[in-house]
């Protein structure tokens, strides 16, 4: 036992979980002090979500205990977890979208009268709790939850967990999918639920929010537990250490040469989404041979519309968009692969690489039009097995095996193969969505430099990316997008992620001029 | 469906069909009859004798091409249930074009080389016209192909079955029927002698199966019809236009079900007659594909399977009194343990057999 | 060719005469075309020392193929119903010269190995037409089921819609018109031979509409006649066989049934087999009104009921026939 | 609401269906001179399409929930043809050739046991060994077609019945089973729409994971659905035999398709029960006019028009198609251990 007076929430000890040879937990302690926030923080893959599924009932742990409230429990279901009093808001949202907000709330737990659900009783019950820590949610509770967007449906979720009678609540990256004021008050609902006597757990990969809002933060790292720490007595220089086991470099890369002519020329374009909605409204770039152009923005601005129109993936309703002066905007994908547009995808798992193929097929993937892998319809399947090859070489893709599926690899070392076949062929624009997203510091880095290196060699590139650093980083302007339009376009060695963070949140720069630098600084590309 | 090795989908293959005829024995033992000597018939009804294998192999022709038909658009990831109404279609065709166009040409072997050249163009074009329509539709509509080519399958029945009976019947036939080809057009029969079955046949068969395998794997239409069935988002990305590549799928698997049709109509009937009763091969090949995990290749021995069977059990019809539908149950069983190859996976691996798993 | 090891037959009794019999595409089990002929063969395997295979093919390109099997397995006599197995016969016959051959609805010019049948199903089918035209103005109760004299419909319910079950209908048509032009005939298809509901659905329908009395020419699925028949306190006429022994259970309503001796033929030509007089039946052989092989047999049930003047037009039809008075615009299998 | 919501999806849909039958009509009444509607329109006429398409709406109902919960039976033609056979074969073991109403009812419960004893090695197999559902589904037609008419001719030498009997009507010459199928119907809404278990049947087709993480077990769920869609397929076909009153095993069997044309009935009603039921109407309403077209002596090429609801079919698909599919079907569930 510990020496704290009160009965911890939740403890965790030595924990131990195991999928076939990868040790996802590793003998982890983990303790949730009554009525606290503890933040759990780690790089991708370092073993947060396994840990708290094992609390959640969703797995079973190869070793290890769990106490609730101090009494000593084994969960062999979500509902065993539930009737102890822990809910989890997952990652992914557990949300049935083509149902009402109501159906999604009390779903496993309908209120019955008479074989049929009280349809009053589960209002009333939902009122009372919406009433209590002032959500909305009561006000839609018969749309449907496709129809909500994100920060909504993360509340749904959360009173999902409440009614369900949770007293810890365990919110997995709950910021990842929202906008910095969702965010914002995303920290005063968990505040107020503490304040009522809540335990929560919040895992994020953010150090600055953990450590505004978490009473306590433990690291995992390679599925172990590095440290506890409480936020008062800690630096995100500290946290960033322990999350990765060395220093970490905040700075932009080094660029030498500069920009060159026009490649890439968008003039006016407006796009419609999935739902019809214009996610793409009149944007105008130019993108440089030699030049990074970052776009920022938070998901569900129009980034990844604007990116399908550039690579031929989504028709254009308007506007016109040039490859080295050519017009190619009527021009289907296909012939834009021809035509020198590369493009990595958002999407590695299901757009990227077909994950029952082998690598040797999938470095054919985009390039079964193209010598020398094809001569006219027929394919030269050497000269394919020769390209994987080269591709796993020189990109570290580990393990080093052309034949094994794509599925069989890591996130890292798929983004790194697919880095590596779409600037196999020296492309002229390479368009890159996310291209860290997912992967391990140590591919991040690789991937970077060889962006660079890229850049250096004269390709124009195109990055989004929701991660404000590697924009930073990389980009030689950024152009914020926001609603389907670009808010602004910024120098990254002039701007402040505070700045950044206002701009994709909407908020126009113009009433704070002396924060912001020239914002075209190469005259080009710049909204109008 | 799920993924696994060639060893193991063969290794699958072979215990289905194993554990269907198991099965079939019990019920055959259950219901009263001989199952050593059914299963001696089956053996000597499907290989037994030189006009057991003639037979089989007649069987076989048919069921590899329209289980070709169907492997094309299952590995596309179309599902074509609609290969039947194909097949007639492109019968038809073959029948209506030769029978038209024969008094226009000379009544001999080079007329008759030329109409099987026009016959067998016909029936492409019109198995891939009748599959390239619930393409379009499943691509420009959202018509589930499913429903769409079943109900196409009762609608080639119904409509070439008024034809048959109407418009083209032979005025001098009793018999529902249409005029039949004129005798010169007939597939040469080099080495085996036999008035329904021809070498030139099975040639064709097998000349298209390893043109279709080529296809598949060293074109890239191939190349994107795969990918599209393995993951529609990726192939996407690799600039292949999915709503285009559904009817282009489509299209070809109905080219090659038309291409069953033509030859079922040269090499063996010589005229049409009421679509209901030129037999199932459009259906059972879908399990002929599936046996083979929609594998071209793979589609021939699956299609000497069921040859095979069916030979085996005309045979069983004249030498005993077992009823025939016994076969057509087996067939049934055979296709339910391929759709379950976890199950023998389960097996194996309990009984220490089939190594690795994985 | 030929290591046919087993020999042939139902290998157990060693019967003296082997005849195989192959079906038409709608298969045995109709209750009707084709188990009329198993029947007769049936009695015949009681009467002698004859067994008999039954092989059923629905696929008409096989037919070829399967009657040289059966051949090849050494069959005294094989007999093939329906004239879908003409033209494959015309090439076996003359493949297998030393073959016994016994067509069903038709025959092989010169061929001296092969008995063809021709059963004039039109003149089966006008005398059912003949029946039903003169009940329906009659005054008749039978059990529950009664005519309705005031109403002067009849019904015709065909299985598939083709050109054999069209000269069925057409026929039927002109032995009404034949007893009663003021008669109204309607006429349905349910679609299928096999479906009973169809079939059934069809009768309803016209028995709503008026008409009391339903003749059906749709094989299996023409017990949903019957039944419609009997739900509704009406009357069907059976075909091919005696059906109010066939199916007993509609008895009732069944006045009679227009038959073929389908049975007497296969048993005649089997005995002839038998006696090794194969010859005495080669060629084309009739089955008509006018060799007593066609006729209109009183149902069970109401034997001796039905009214005189019925009997009577039953009686003048037939002699007809004999005379050769009557012209039917069909023949036995097509308009 | 999402169940108005779906009431106005379906509606669209059976509006086409609709408009199909006045077309049909339409063209009738343009090929006759004076053929007087209430010939074509009868009591008889309405009763025999309510008696049409309540086999095919049982099987409809009992596919959407399967579907529903994320399992696509496509072997619904193959248990009707085991429902009637088992039907039929319980029949005769009761009564002989003259089995009683007692027991008809008897075998309409037999057939909804032979079905769910055989639903449940399919469920089995679809759910625990994760079976590819189309090919399993294709797979029961195929067995339903052979091994049952091989069982019929084992039993009666014959591989259909001989005449048996049908069930007796109750009031206004209507059966009893369609009374029957109107409360199955309707309960089937009831269940989906306002109890726990709708929900959790339509989580399981959507997100089973969602409904996994609020303590269901998705595999139950999906057994009870796969379960009850077997026994209302079997019932389908047992009803449909009840009505006939003897079993045809020959050809494609009596049930002749009315299986698929369930599966097509709930798309178009959206997953609805009381669509799919109104689906089941129309298509059991545009078969019988083509009936009432004959008797009243309208000319149409019957076998032509017999196509006609596979056509309205394709064209209703395709001009209001994209039925939206749950999002899970066709995906075997396994939960995390
Ligand atoms: N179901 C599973 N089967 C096999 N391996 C798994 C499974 N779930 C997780 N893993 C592995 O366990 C390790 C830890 O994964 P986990 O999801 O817990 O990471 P995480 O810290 O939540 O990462 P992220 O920040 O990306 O969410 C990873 O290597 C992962 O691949
Ligand atoms: N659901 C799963 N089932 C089986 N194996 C899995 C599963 N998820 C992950 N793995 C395996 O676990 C390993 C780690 O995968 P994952 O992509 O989660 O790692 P990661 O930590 O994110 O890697 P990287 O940092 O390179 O992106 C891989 O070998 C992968 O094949
Ligand atoms: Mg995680
Ligand atoms: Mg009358």
């Amino acid at each position: 036992m510990t020496a704290s007076q009160t009965t911890p929430a939740v403890r965790l000890e030595g924990i131990t979980k195991r999928f076939g040879d990868v040790v996802a937990n590793d003998s982890v302690d983990f303790t949730l002090e009554q009525g606290s926030i503890h933040a759990l923080l780690g790089e991708n893959g370092s073993g947060k979500t396994t840990l708290m599924s094992i609390l959640y009932g969703l797995y079973d742990q190869n070793e290890g205990s769990i106490s609730v409230d101090g009494h000593e429990q084994t969960f062999d279901s979500p509902r065993d977890a539930m009737e102890a009093g822990v809910g989890m808001i997952h990652q992914h949202f557990q949300l049935v979208p083509s149902m009402t907000v109501l159906q999604n709330v009390i779903l496993g737990h309908e209120p019955v009268d008479n074989g049929l659900i009280n349809d009053g009783a589960a209002r009333g019950r939902i009122e009372d709790i919406c009433s209590r820590y002032e959500f909305d949610v009561d006000q839609y509770l018969d749309t449907r939850v496709e129809e909500l967007d994100l920060g909504a449906q993360q509340r749904v979720e959360i009173v999902k967990s409440l009614y369900r009678g949770a007293d810890v609540l365990i919110l997995d990256e709950p910021t990842a999918v929202l906008t910095p004021q969702e965010v914002e008050r995303l920290m005063d609902v968990m505040a107020d639920l503490r304040e009522d006597g809540q335990s929560l757990i919040f895992i994020s990969h953010k150090l600055d929010e953990a450590l505004e809002i978490a009473d306590q933060i433990t690291v995992l790292r390679d599925g172990e537990a590095i440290g506890t720490v409480d936020t008062a007595e800690t630096t995100e220089q500290d946290l960033a250490q322990m999350m990765v086991g060395r220093e970490v470099l905040f700075d932009r890369l080094e660029r030498e040469s500069s920009t060159g002519d026009p490649v890439l020329e968008v003039d006016g374009l407006c796009m419609r989404g999935d739902r019809d909605r214009r996610q793409v409204d009149d944007i105008d770039l130019t993108l440089r041979s030699g030049e990074i152009l970052g776009i920022a923005g938070v998901q569900g601005n129009g980034q990844s519309e604007l990116v399908e129109g550039i690579t031929g993936l989504r028709s254009v309703e308007e506007g016109t968009i040039r490859l080295a002066g050519d017009d190619i905007t009527g021009m289907n994908r296909r012939r834009r692969i021809e035509n020198g547009i590369a493009y990595i995808p958002e999407d590695r798992q299901s757009e990227g690489l077909v994950q029952d193929y082998s690598l040797v097929r999938n470095a054919l993937l985009g390039n079964q039009t193209i010598a020398p892998y094809a001569n006219g319809q027929i394919l030269d399947w050497d000269e394919v097995s020769d390209h994987a090859a080269e591709i796993v070489e020189e990109y570290d893709v580990q393990p080093p095996n052309p034949d094994a599926t794509a599925g069989s690899l890591s996130g890292g070392n798929q983004q790194k193969f697919i880095v590596g076949r779409e600037i196999g062929h020296d492309p002229d624009v390479l368009v890159a969505s996310h291209p860290t997203r997912g992967v391990d510091i140590g591919s991040v880095e690789f991937i970077h430099n060889r962006l660079i290196e890229l850049r250096e060699e004269g390709l124009g590139i195109l990055v989004v990316s929701s991660k404000l650093e590697e924009i930073r980083k990389l980009s030689d302007r950024i152009a914020v997008m926001y609603e389907g339009e670009f808010i602004d376009v910024v120098d990254p060695d002039a701007v402040t992620e505070e700045d950044l963070g206002l701009l994709m949140a909407g908020h126009e720069p113009t009433n704070e001029p002396p924060q912001q630098s020239d914002p075209q600084p190469d005259g080009g590309g710049s909204r109008d | 469906m799920l993924s696994a090795t060639v060893l193991e989908r063969i290794a699958i293959a072979i215990a289905s069909t194993l554990s269907a005829i198991l099965i079939g024995l019990v019920i055959v033992a259950v219901a009263g009859y001989n199952p050593v000597q059914f299963v001696n018939q089956l053996v000597v009804g499907s290989f037994g004798s030189e006009r057991a294998i003639v037979r089989t192999l007649r069987y076989s022709t048919l069921f590899i091409l329209t289980g070709v038909a169907v492997a094309v658009a299952f590995r596309a990831g179309v599902f074509n249930i609609g290969v039947q109404g194909q097949f007639i279609m492109g019968g038809f065709a073959t029948v209506v074009s030769i029978v038209g166009i024969a008094p226009l040409l000379p009544e001999n072997a080079v007329g008759g080389t030329i109409l099987i050249a026009i016959g067998t163009l016909a029936a492409i074009v019109a198995g891939g016209l009748y599959a390239a329509l619930p393409g379009v539709l499943k691509a420009y509509g959202g018509a589930n192909e499913i429903i769409t080519t079943i109900m196409l399958n009762f609608i080639a029945i119904g409509f070439v079955g008024w034809l048959v009976a109407g418009r083209f019947n032979d005025p001098e036939a009793t018999a529902t029927r249409t005029r039949q080809l004129p005798e010169y057009v007939e597939l040469p029969s080099p080495i085996v002698s036999d008035p329904n079955f021809s070498l030139v046949g099975l040639l064709v068969m097998l000349a298209t199966v390893a043109a279709v395998a080529v296809i598949m794997a060293r074109t890239s239409f191939g190349y994107d019809m795969v990918t599209s069935g393995y993951q529609q988002s990726a192939a996407g990305y690799a600039g292949v236009d999915p709503k285009r590549m559904i009817v282009s799928t489509m299209t070809f698997s109905g080219v090659v079900a038309g291409l069953a049709g033509a030859v079922f109509v040269i090499m063996i009937q010589g005229y049409y007659t009421d679509p209901s009763g030129v037999g199932n091969y459009g259906f059972d090949a879908i399990a002929v594909s599936l046996l083979a995990a929609n594998n071209p290749v793979g589609v021939v021995p699956a299609g000497l399977l069921f040859g095979g069977l069916e030979s085996a059990g005309s045979h069983i019809q004249i030498n005993s009194d077992v009823p025939v539908q016994l076969i057509d149950g087996i067939v049934g069983l055979v296709v339910l343990f391929v759709a379950v190859p976890e199950l023998f996976r389960m097996i194996a691996k309990r009984t220490g057999l089939g190594g690795e798993n994985r | 060719l030929g290591d046919e090891d087993e020999g042939n037959g139902n290998g157990s009794d060693d019967a003296a005469t082997e005849v195989a019999i192959i079906s038409s595409p709608a298969g045995f089990d109709d209750n009707a075309f084709n188990d009329n002929a198993v029947e007769g063969l049936e009695a015949a395997s009681n009467d002698f020392d004859l067994s008999y295979t039954t092989i059923e093919e629905t696929e008409e390109a096989q037919y070829e193929s399967i009657q040289a099997d059966a051949a090849e397995s050494g069959y005294d006599l094989i007999v093939t119903v329906g004239d879908n197995h003409t033209d494959p016969m015309a090439t076996n016959a003359e493949q297998y010269p030393d073959q016994n051959w016994m067509l069903i609805n038709n025959m092989i010019d010169g061929a001296d190995n092969v008995s063809g049948w021709i059963e004039m199903n039109n003149e089966m089918s006008f005398l059912a037409g003949v029946v039903a035209g003169a009940m329906t103005t009659e005054d008749f109760e039978h059990a529950d089921s009664s005519t309705d004299p005031g109403e002067s419909t009849v019904g015709f319910v065909g299985g598939e819609d083709i050109p054999l079950i069209n000269a069925f209908e057409e026929s039927y048509i002109e032995g009404v018109e034949w007893v009663n032009d003021d008669v109204e005939v309607l006429t349905g298809y349910g679609g299928s031979f096999s479906d009973t509901q169809a079939a059934n659905d069809v009768a309803e329908s016209q028995i709503d509409d008026g008409a009391d009395i339903v003749w059906h020419a749709a094989s299996a699925a023409g017990a949903g006649v019957f039944s419609a028949a009997q739900d509704n306190d009406r009357f069907a006429i059976g075909v091919d066989v005696d059906q109010s022994v066939t199916e007993e259970q509609y008895q009732d309503v069944i006045l009679g049934s227009a038959v073929k001796a389908l049975d007497e033929a296969t048993y005649q030509v089997a005995e002839a087999v038998v006696d090794d007089d194969f010859e005495s039946v080669v060629g084309e052989q009739n089955l008509s009104v006018d060799e007593g092989a066609i006729d209109f047999v009183v149902g069970q049930a109401v034997e001796g009921d039905l009214p005189d003047t019925v009997m009577d037009s039953l009686d003048e039809a037939i002699t007809s026939f004999e005379n050769d008075e009557i012209e039917l615009t069909c023949g036995p299998t097509s308009c | 609401m999402s169940v108005a919501d779906y009431t106005a999806r379906t509606s669209v849909r059976l509006g086409g269906l609709v408009l199909f039958v006045l077309i049909a009509f339409g063209v009738a009444l343009t090929f006759t001179d004076e053929i007087a509607l209430e010939r074509l329109v009868t009591f008889g006429f309405l009763s025999r399409s309510l008696e049409m398409a309540t086999p095919i709406a049982l099987a409809a109902v009992g596919g959407l929930y399967a579907e529903k919960s994320g399992v696509f039976n496509i072997g619904l033609e193959g248990f009707m043809i085991f429902g009637a056979f088992s039907a039929a074969a319980t029949m005769y073991a009761l009564g002989g050739t003259s089995p009683t109403q007692g027991h008809v009812w008897a075998a309409l419960v037999a057939a909804v046991l032979v079905s769910v004893a055989l639903t449940v090695l399919f469920a089995v197999l679809l759910i625990h060994f994760k079976a590819d559902q189309i090919v399993a589904g294709l797979a029961v037609w195929f067995v339903g077609l052979g091994f049952a008419p091989f069982t019929a001719a084992v039993i009666w030498g014959s591989r259909s019945s001989p005449g048996l009997t049908s069930i007796d009507p109750i009031a206004f010459g209507q059966s009893p089973l369609i009374l029957l199928t109107i409360g199955i119907v309707v309960a089937s809404w009831v269940v989906l729409y306002r109890t726990r278990y709708g929900n959790w049947i339509q989580a399981a087709g959507e997100n089973p994971e969602a409904l996994d993480t609020a303590g269901i077990d998705v595999n139950r769920v999906r057994y009870a659905t796969v379960i009850f869609s077997g026994a209302m397929a079997g019932l389908g076909g047992a009803v449909l035999l009840a009505h006939a009153g003897n079993f045809g095993g020959t050809g494609e069997t009596m049930v002749d398709g009315r299986g698929w044309i369930g599966i097509v009935a709930y798309l178009f009603g959206n997953y609805n029960p009381i669509g799919a039921a109104a689906a089941a109407l129309l298509f059991g309403a545009l078969d019988m006019l083509n009936v009432q077209f004959q008797t009243v002596g309208i000319d149409l090429p019957s076998r032509l028009v017999n196509l006609l609801p596979y056509v309205a079919v394709i064209v209703v698909l395709t001009a209001w198609g994209k039925t939206r599919m749950p999002d899970a079907v066709g995906e075997p569930y396994e939960s995390e251990e």
